[in-house]
């Protein structure tokens, strides 16, 4: 439909507004998460306990509760206020800005490190179809019967715009410890910018398979290609380049066991070590933001999206059962579900594995990883040469 | 390539197997306590179970009669290690053993190694099973039988107490 | 000036205590520790914070290594004069609000060690606002401990706190 | 509303051409390294922003993943490690002032007959002209446009140009070997 130039600008403010209040709403949730996760895996509760509810209205059933020895269902959530309460005190925090830190470099760091963060949703789609998720009713101002789109916009260039604006974030971390004026901020920064950018390569070749396949870099396209257009032994590149991916996608967002940039045995905390409140509250969001991106693109690329099948094994079960067969139909609902899984295979290995030595790192990214994705790419490529 | 070991996939599987089932136990059991190696203590809901001999505060024994047992031969004094211990020896009308006008029990730098008890000879002091010895002021560890009006009490926090 | 100079002037102008209920409770909901541990009372530190005891029920179970986010320091251990000034040094990096818990007899009194390189308490150093005794205290004491912290943090007031400084502004 | 932004969208290209000027600027202006690296960051990203504008969108985010992602973080690396101090970039930068003058008429010399070539020159019309049919046409993408540029059409100077950075790779890798023994 004809759409004036105001239409699109407030259609997109509209659908950032949205998507940035549920990336802010989902990134506390997370850390609550790792808090419950972490605590299961280690045979303990995690979270269960807001202040005053021993003694509070909810102190009776909590007490009841225990002295049963029974966990109901919705005792999950029984700490979940938590999330609130952290990032409300780190935002009545005292903000403190060491003496001798370059000031500007020093506030700056933070915002360059969310915003790449956050800037690269626009370039995901969480749900490819053109019909969109929900119409604006007609009579609504300015974008009445315009449809609220799956995605915010669906550049040619997606994957690139992707990786590009991510490593942007690293400066974040380099400038940070740099500012800080500290030996172990420094180290911290060079240690991260480091890996980050040596991972940034076996990263890139192992999502050029899937570019390879479909020869394609829209994200719509090529996660819609890549469910159904795949023949069957292209899910073994897909395979192999998942597990490649993921372990980049660690090093890049210095998670567990790759977080070395903030090794407290070695580095105190790492490039924020010197930063308080809200503005190492930013360093955290902009992990986890990270987090749902990394699993974002692993959930699009090699899980096979908003399709029910990873590894293209869907475009097998459309031959077998038809397109028009339930089975086969996308939904938001499968692609949101791999990303929360990809999310809890976060916490999951860093309650489970520990810290790898620099030394490792280094060695497994440039004498493991690249040449082995660089096989994976010509696998692919061979595939694609062969069998389409 | 000694490196390339701490990546073996078949490890980190095996470690991601192990934390993988604890995590579903936890999840999944509906009674907690059947979960296998879940200890978590439930302490300030659930009362905690102190073993017997658990060393706590020091606590001042009553007889039969409701009478101090404490005869101040000032043994627990010496003996303390850390002298937290201050007997001011008294009497008292209708009492023929000497008794203590004064008791003072230091907590805030006792040691709980309990040698006051074993020293002492008429059984008159014990070191009680309460823990929860928190307080917000250093003063309140420190008050004699004189300085605290309700001292026969259980109190939550250190004054000094008698026991039942 | 004039209305500075009226009794609990300072709550009326400065708080509502609506928000002040409700950031008092994200500041006692949330508390993260620093990793500090001097002496032996760090072992029962360490044994609260892991699987039986678990302090991450408080909320309190992130352990901060760095005193930059850290809002509460167990001093865990003996104080020695040695290590005082980088006590004194570590508190004053943390940011406001912050709190002491002084865990075990030496950090409460000194303890057994009644000599010359031992602090007689480290509220010579900085301000405790729990004392726990023991030798070591239980974790279940520390828990207690910290729960009156809690209590402490819930009921506290920002004009108990910057009060002084303000009536010497105004 | 709506002529204000068309305004707005059809001005893009000057918006981004005139901070990455003041992000260069800021480079050179300032005295602290880093602070300069940052100008010089911001530049590149501005330059990434006038390639989007001009619909040369993988030029643009090429741009953006090889300067702003690599290189940029390369000098920042540098100059955080050498960790000049003042004193010392004073004497550097002091120095070569008249040098450092003279080299920029003469490269400001070279650059505008360039500009004036392409500008004025016989060549002009199409090298203003955005070809539509290979930056935007209707059925290549913009990737694609590239990429057969490169592996399709100039093949040879592309493998050219990969033989010298390779031997400019290995150069390096010797002259730093050199140095440690």
């Amino acid at each position: 439909m004809p759409m004036t130039l105001t239409q699109t600008v407030v259609m997109a403010l509209i659908q950032i507004v949205v998507l940035l209040a549920v990336i802010m709403a989902v990134v506390p949730i997370i850390t609550f998460a790792e808090r419950k996760v972490i605590g299961y895996v280690q045979v303990r509760l995690g979270a269960t306990r807001i202040a005053g509810g021993h003694v509070g209205i909810t102190g009776p059933i909590n007490r009841a509760m225990w002295a049963l020895g029974r966990v109901p269902v919705f005792s999950i959530l029984r700490g979940l206020p938590i999330f609130m309460a952290d990032g409300l005190k780190l935002l009545t925090k005292e903000d403190v800005i060491p003496e001798k830190a370059d000031k500007l470099v020093f506030i700056l760091a933070p915002a360059i490190c969310m915003v790449p963060a956050f800037a690269v949703f626009a370039a995901i789609t969480f749900f490819p179809g053109a019909e969109g998720l929900f119409t604006f009713p007609a009579s609504f101002p300015i974008v009445g019967g315009l449809k609220f789109m799956g995605f915010l916009t669906d550049i040619n260039v997606g994957l690139l715009y992707i990786l590009g604006v991510a490593s942007v974030g690293v400066y974040g971390i380099v400038l940070g410890g740099w500012a800080s004026n500290s030996k172990y901020p420094l180290l911290g920064g060079l240690r991260s910018a480091a890996q980050i950018v040596s991972y940034e390569v076996p990263l890139s070749m192992s999502l050029l398979v899937p570019v390879l396949l479909v020869g394609s870099l829209s994200f719509r396209e090529l996660s819609v290609k890549l469910a159904t257009e795949m023949p069957l032994v292209a899910a073994v590149p897909l395979f192999l380049g998942f597990f490649f991916y993921l372990t980049c996608g660690f090093a890049e967002t210095n998670r567990v066991p790759f977080d070395l940039a903030e090794a407290e045995t070695e580095l105190v905390s790492g490039f924020h070590t010197e930063y308080t409140g809200m503005k190492m509250g930013f360093f955290f969001l902009a992990e986890y933001a990270n987090m749902i991106v990394v699993s974002a693109i692993a959930a699009a690329f090699f899980l096979g999206g908003h399709y029910l099948l990873p590894f293209g094994l869907q475009s097998q079960l459309i031959h077998a059962l038809g397109a028009g067969h339930a089975l086969n139909q996308p939904s938001i609902l499968f692609f949101v579900g791999k990303v929360g899984f990809l999310l809890f295979v976060f916490l999951w290995i860093r309650a489970t594995l520990p810290r790898y030595r620099y030394d490792q790192l280094m060695h497994v990214g440039w004498k493991f990883l690249i040449p082995v994705t660089l096989v994976n790419l010509f696998i692919a490529a061979a595939i694609k040469f062969v069998w389409m | 390539m000694n490196w390339l070991k701490a990546f073996n996939p078949s490890d980190i599987a095996g470690g991601m197997k192990l934390t993988g089932k604890r995590f579903r136990q936890v999840l999944f059991t509906a009674n907690r306590r059947k979960v296998p190696m879940h200890f978590v203590a439930e302490y300030p809901e659930v009362k905690v179970k102190l073993a017997p001999r658990y060393r706590g505060r020091l606590t001042m024994i009553k007889d039969e009669q409701g009478e101090i047992k404490c005869v101040c031969c000032l043994a627990c004094e010496k003996i303390c290690p850390t002298q937290v211990i201050t007997i001011i020896k008294g009497k008292k009308e209708g009492r023929k053993m000497p008794f203590p006008t004064r008791y003072d029990f230091e907590m805030e730098r006792c040691i709980f190694c309990e040698f006051c008890v074993e020293s002492c000879g008429f059984d008159s002091i014990i070191l009680n099973h309460q823990f929860e010895l928190a307080t917000y002021n250093r003063e309140d560890f420190s008050l004699g039988m004189e300085g605290s009006e309700n001292m026969f009490e259980n109190s939550a926090v250190g004054k000094f107490s008698v026991a039942e | 000036m004039s209305v500075m100079n009226q009794p609990n002037a300072l709550e009326h102008i400065l708080i509502t205590t609506k928000v002040e209920k409700v950031v008092n409770w994200a500041r006692a909901s949330s508390v993260w520790p620093m990793t500090f541990g001097l002496a032996c009372c760090a072992i029962e530190m360490m044994a609260a914070g892991a699987s039986k005891f678990d302090f991450d029920r408080f909320g309190a179970g992130i352990f901060r290594a760095t005193p930059r986010q850290s809002d509460l320091m167990i001093v865990a251990g003996t104080v020695t004069y040695k290590m005082a000034p980088v006590i004194k040094k570590l508190y004053d990096q943390m940011p406001e609000p912050k709190w002491v818990i002084a865990m075990g007899s030496c950090a409460t009194a000194g303890g057994p060690f009644d000599s010359y390189h031992t602090i007689q308490g480290v509220d010579k150093v900085v301000p405790v606002d729990v004392y726990i005794p023991g030798c070591p205290p239980r974790p279940e004491s520390l828990i207690y401990g910290f729960l009156k912290l809690q209590d402490k943090i819930m009921t506290s007031s920002m004009a108990d706190k910057y009060g002084e400084i303000f009536e010497a502004v105004g | 509303m709506e002529n204000l932004l068309i305004s707005l969208a059809q001005n893009l290209f000057p918006i981004f051409g005139l901070l990455a000027v003041g992000g260069a600027a800021l480079m050179v202006a300032s005295r602290q390294a880093v602070h300069s690296v940052l100008g010089f960051l911001f530049a590149m990203l501005c330059v990434a922003g006038c390639f989007l504008t001009l619909e040369a969108e993988f030029l643009g985010i090429a741009q953006l993943l090889v300067y702003a992602g690599g290189i940029v973080v390369l000098f920042l690396f540098v100059v955080m490690l050498v960790e000049l101090t003042k004193y010392k970039e004073k004497d550097i930068f002091q120095k070569q002032t008249k040098v450092a003058l003279l080299a920029v008429a003469g490269g400001l010399l070279v650059v505008g007959g360039a500009l004036r070539n392409a500008l004025f020159g016989p060549a002009a019309k199409e090298a203003l002209t955005l070809r539509p049919e290979i930056t935007n046409g209707a059925v290549l993408g913009n990737a694609q446009a590239v990429s057969r540029g490169l592996f399709a059409d100039f093949l040879l100077p592309f493998e050219i140009l990969s033989i010298i950075l390779l031997v400019a790779l290995v150069g390096a890798v010797v002259l730093a070997k050199t140095e440690r023994v």
